[in-house]
């Protein structure tokens, strides 16, 4: 069995100073899609717009997958939208990140059990850090779970696809 | 342009000019357009020196209205088990086991002053299927179930938000559950068998008398058109 | 007025202090894009009545793109499979080659140049259509339909403007006799009643006519540096973000650099040639030197830039080009003409 | 061997090497690209040789005009993608006849031109080939400026919108 290979060369001070400036800059510029699919879509515009100023934390909106970090699955993920977003998932570029806002893309939200058109939770076809709950979440909330993403960022030792 | 504000009851504050020589209406055109940015421009630099808008979140924060819906909380010592925020939750996502206590037990008296008829031996709610519409606030007949302004509840997995509010260890439920069906069956066993087949007999006929909860929990079609 | 010239300071060879030179530009740049970048954002928090970056590093965010400089660095290269690798390889280093080769000709002080050509001003339109063709390149080799549309609008808007920006700049070469920027930069220190004070810049000199003429570079320069009110090529609305769609990380990082390289490019051509670059507005602020002086100028409009941006709405694709064919080049041919007339009069 | 000589002989090959690459591409595009590197390397030299307002020209017709309008009308072509070019010759011995005229014309044109070995000192020529344009050549530059008129009013009157009525 191979040692996994960040593990190569121990804990040492350059490796985790380096190691923790990087996670340090990952974690200040968090730049998710433009991408909105239901009302939940709503709050996200209206976290990123004056009141709340997502710009703070330095996160802003990026318009093409291939220049953003995280996704925010933010709505309703039907069945037929689904391909999409594991399309525009893979589309990033690693490392990356997804947030799973509101109820119906943490587990479907009411559509759980009779919904025949939703997929019930969008960690069925992309890995999801974060869970906002809310229907929709307030803004305030969303900025919550990106701090809860930002700490995510900080505490992993080595992010995926160094 | 003029129209429109006239329309609107505002006041005209610039007017296009307009003339029948086309060299000097393209000049006009051009003074126009060269003019209506700079007032753009200066309708920018008033903002500039403006307080921002901006509540820094973390730091401080905004007021949320009391009648805000944000979160599902449940006050357990209130709760006399009658399910009713149950069967009407739309999105069926509280899930309440209750056991009527054994014989000589007494389970003492609620705050709220009535007696504590049933255990309450789970009271699990879903916090990441619920749609905070507020209809379990809104059934409950001691005011143990309602909304509370706390949004801040955002987790890493989805197993920390389905929360049992109910103060048994899953342990004491079963133990609590047991208790009450060995107690139920020793009292069917002990009763005669006349009047269970009195009630039983015209029961396909009646409706049942709890619609309500009937088309709360009705099931929708499956994906491949079966009912569950 | 900053008569320090390093090539006598330090005995050097021409080439070594041409070399030294393009590593200062090289680094000036880098520095200047993350400023820019985090002045931008700044800005528009505030034209928006927002705070913009405040969270990291500490007060008002200041390490905002220092982070985001990092982190473009440290993201997966991905060039897509039916992308034409060699070109999408190629394309970002072209566009901010062209942008950093005009750097050399531009004057921080009066002696402070990388080089001082006899045809600086020509040398500097002919560098910066090389531009349009890194574009095309990275549009094409995307294979990309959103990215192949950003490079054709980007390059039909660039060609179409570098006519107006041309006849403008003609102008103050009109007034010089020459195409270098160091004589021109001379030729504004006097001219009309006092030497030294700002009156003598071009801009002021023929009143009107070289006022129009600035305001005419300046509006086109937008277009050749596809910042709003003309970023159609990049408009996030209709494509999802024009010709670098599918660039990440480092290539993508490139193209920023030289999108801001850019801006600092047409801000520092506009006040070397109509403001009088390293001059000082008055000969009692000449102890203040001559590269202070350029950058501020530089700054403030590239500020003027970044306002325009965040206050007006993006034109149509036949509007830019109806502003730019009847509007811009009408005027600024009949501005040349004029100019030329006075300057055979006033030579008689 | 100085500086200058290692640059022309560096800018030379980047010409002839690039220039190659045009005619021998397999795909057209790629030869569309690579002339901008035949038209660096041709400025380039023209710098060299002290032509600086020449190079400068050099870039902004080939380069900003020129080649961007190539550029163009290649992306515009449709079915560009798969597009393959007949390399092969058809009529070898036909095409032999001019090119080995000319090939050999140029030969001896160099071989036997008495090329003056000191380079003329680095003056700018801008002044002396606007002097020369409006007083010497005049009528040859008007003559060109007609031309160009004349081939803007064809091109305005070919791409304007047409009438039905005007078109019989």
């Amino acid at each position: 069995m191979t040692p996994p290979k960040e593990g190569l060369y121990g804990r040492n001070i350059l490796i985790t100073n380096v190691d923790k400036l990087f996670r340090w800059a990952r974690a200040s510029s968090i730049w998710p899609q433009t991408f909105g699919l239901a009302c939940c879509a709503i709050e996200m515009m209206a976290a990123a717009a004056s009141r709340f100023d997502l710009d703070r934390f330095g996160v802003f909106m990026r318009p093409s997958p291939r220049q953003s970090d995280a996704m925010i699955i933010s709505g309703t993920v039907t069945l037929k939208m689904a391909s999409r977003v594991r399309r525009l998932y893979e589309q990033m570029p690693d490392p990356k990140w997804v947030i799973s806002m509101g109820s119906c893309a943490n587990s479907g939200g009411p559509y759980w059990e009779g919904g025949y058109h939703v997929l019930k939770g969008v960690d069925l076809i992309i890995p999801v850090d974060v869970y906002i709950p809310g229907c929709p979440p307030r803004p305030e909330a969303l900025i919550d779970g990106i701090l809860e993403l930002q700490r995510i960022i900080k505490e992993t030792e080595h992010n995926r696809a160094i | 342009m003029a129209e429109m504000r006239t329309a609107l009851g505002m006041p005209i504050t610039h007017q296009t000019k307009t003339s029948k020589n086309p060299i000097i209406q393209w000049i006009l055109d051009v003074w126009e357009g060269f003019y209506t940015v700079l007032v753009g421009m200066g309708v920018t630099w008033r903002h500039f020196f403006r307080k921002p808008f901006t509540v820094q979140y973390p730091h401080e924060k905004l007021n949320i209205p009391k009648q805000a819906r944000q979160r599902v909380h449940v006050d357990i010592d209130l709760c006399g088990g009658c399910l009713q925020c149950d069967k009407i939750c739309p999105a069926g996502i509280i899930k309440i086991v209750t056991a009527k206590p054994v014989a000589g037990e007494d389970l003492g008296v609620r705050p709220n002053g009535k007696r504590r008829a049933l255990h309450i031996a789970e009271f699990t709610i879903d916090h990441s299927k619920c749609l905070y519409c507020g209809l379990c606030e809104t059934v409950c007949n001691d005011d143990a179930i309602y909304m509370i302004p706390d949004f801040q509840y955002t987790t890493r997995s989805l197993e920390q938000l389905v929360v049992n509010y109910s103060r048994y260890s899953p342990e004491e439920r079963d133990r609590v559950v047991a208790a009450a069906a060995a107690e139920k069956a020793a009292k069917q066993a002990s009763k005669p068998a006349v009047p269970q087949t009195k009630v039983s007999d015209p029961q396909p006929n009646i409706p049942s008398p709890s619609v309500d909860s009937d088309v709360f929990n009705e099931k929708c079609p499956g994906p491949d058109g079966e009912f569950k | 007025m900053s008569q320090f010239n390093p090539l006598e300071a330090f005995n050097l060879p021409i080439v070594y202090w041409q070399i030294i030179w393009a590593g200062i530009i090289v680094a000036f740049v880098t520095v200047f894009a993350l400023f820019a970048v985090y002045l931008e954002r700044k800005i528009s928090a505030y034209a928006q009545d927002r705070m913009g970056p405040m969270e990291t590093g500490g007060w008002q965010g200041w390490a905002q793109t220092i982070a985001d400089a990092l982190k473009l660095l440290l993201k997966e290269d991905i060039i897509p499979e039916l992308a034409d690798r060699r070109l999408f390889k190629l394309a970002p280093y072209i566009v901010f080659a062209g942008s950093l080769g005009v750097m050399a000709v531009i004057p921080f002080g009066v002696n402070l140049i990388g080089t001082d050509l006899n045809i600086g001003l020509y040398f500097i339109l002919a560098l910066s259509s090389t531009v349009v063709i890194g574009i095309l390149m990275a549009g094409w080799a995307s294979n990309n339909k959103w990215a192949l549309y950003g490079a054709m609008r980007s390059a039909a808007q660039m060609v179409s403007y570098e006519i107006p920006i041309g006849l403008s700049l003609m102008l103050p070469v009109l007034l010089t006799g020459s195409l270098s920027m160091i004589d021109i930069t001379n030729a504004q220190k006097s001219g009309i009643l006092a030497d030294g004070y700002f009156w003598n810049w071009y801009i002021f000199r023929v009143p009107p006519f070289t006022l129009i003429a600035f305001i005419l570079y300046f509006w086109a320069s937008l277009a050749e540096t596809n910042r709003t009110p003309f970023d159609i090529p990049e408009a996030e609305s209709e494509l999802v973000s024009g010709y670098h769609t599918e660039y990440t990380g480092i290539r993508f990082a490139m193209f920023f650099l030289a999108e801001y390289a850019n801006m600092f490019i047409v801000a520092a051509i506009a006040s070397v040639v109509f403001l009088g670059g390293p001059l000082a507005p008055a000969p009692w602020l000449n102890w203040i030197p001559g590269p202070i002086w350029m950058l501020l100028k530089s700054l403030v409009l590239v500020f003027i830039q970044m306002w325009l941006r965040w206050t007006l709405p993006r034109v149509r694709v036949d509007q830019l080009m109806h502003i730019c064919w009847k509007i811009f080049l009408p005027l600024a041919l009949v501005n040349f003409i004029v100019i030329a007339t006075l300057v055979v009069l006033w030579q008689k | 061997m100085n500086f200058q000589d290692i640059a022309i002989l560096f800018f030379g090959l980047l010409t002839i090497l690039s220039a190659t690459f045009v005619t021998f591409s397999p795909k057209i595009l790629y030869s569309a690209f690579s002339l901008l590197f035949t038209f660096f390397g041709v400025a380039a030299l023209y710098l060299i040789l002290s032509a600086d307002f020449l190079a400068a020209t050099q870039v902004i017709v080939y380069v900003g005009g020129i080649l961007i309008l190539i550029i163009f009308g290649v992306l515009l072509t449709a079915r560009i993608t798969n597009l393959e070019i007949l390399e092969q010759t058809q009529q070898r011995f036909i095409a032999l006849l001019p090119i080995g005229s000319i090939g050999l014309g140029l030969i001896l044109l160099i071989l036997f031109t008495n090329w003056p070995i000191n380079l003329l000192p680095n003056e700018p020529t801008t002044a002396t080939i606007g002097k020369k344009l409006i007083l010497t050549y005049v009528i040859a530059f008007e003559a060109s400026s007609v031309l160009l008129i004349a081939a803007l009013i064809g091109a305005v009157r070919l791409g304007r919108e047409r009438n039905d009525e005007n078109v019989q």
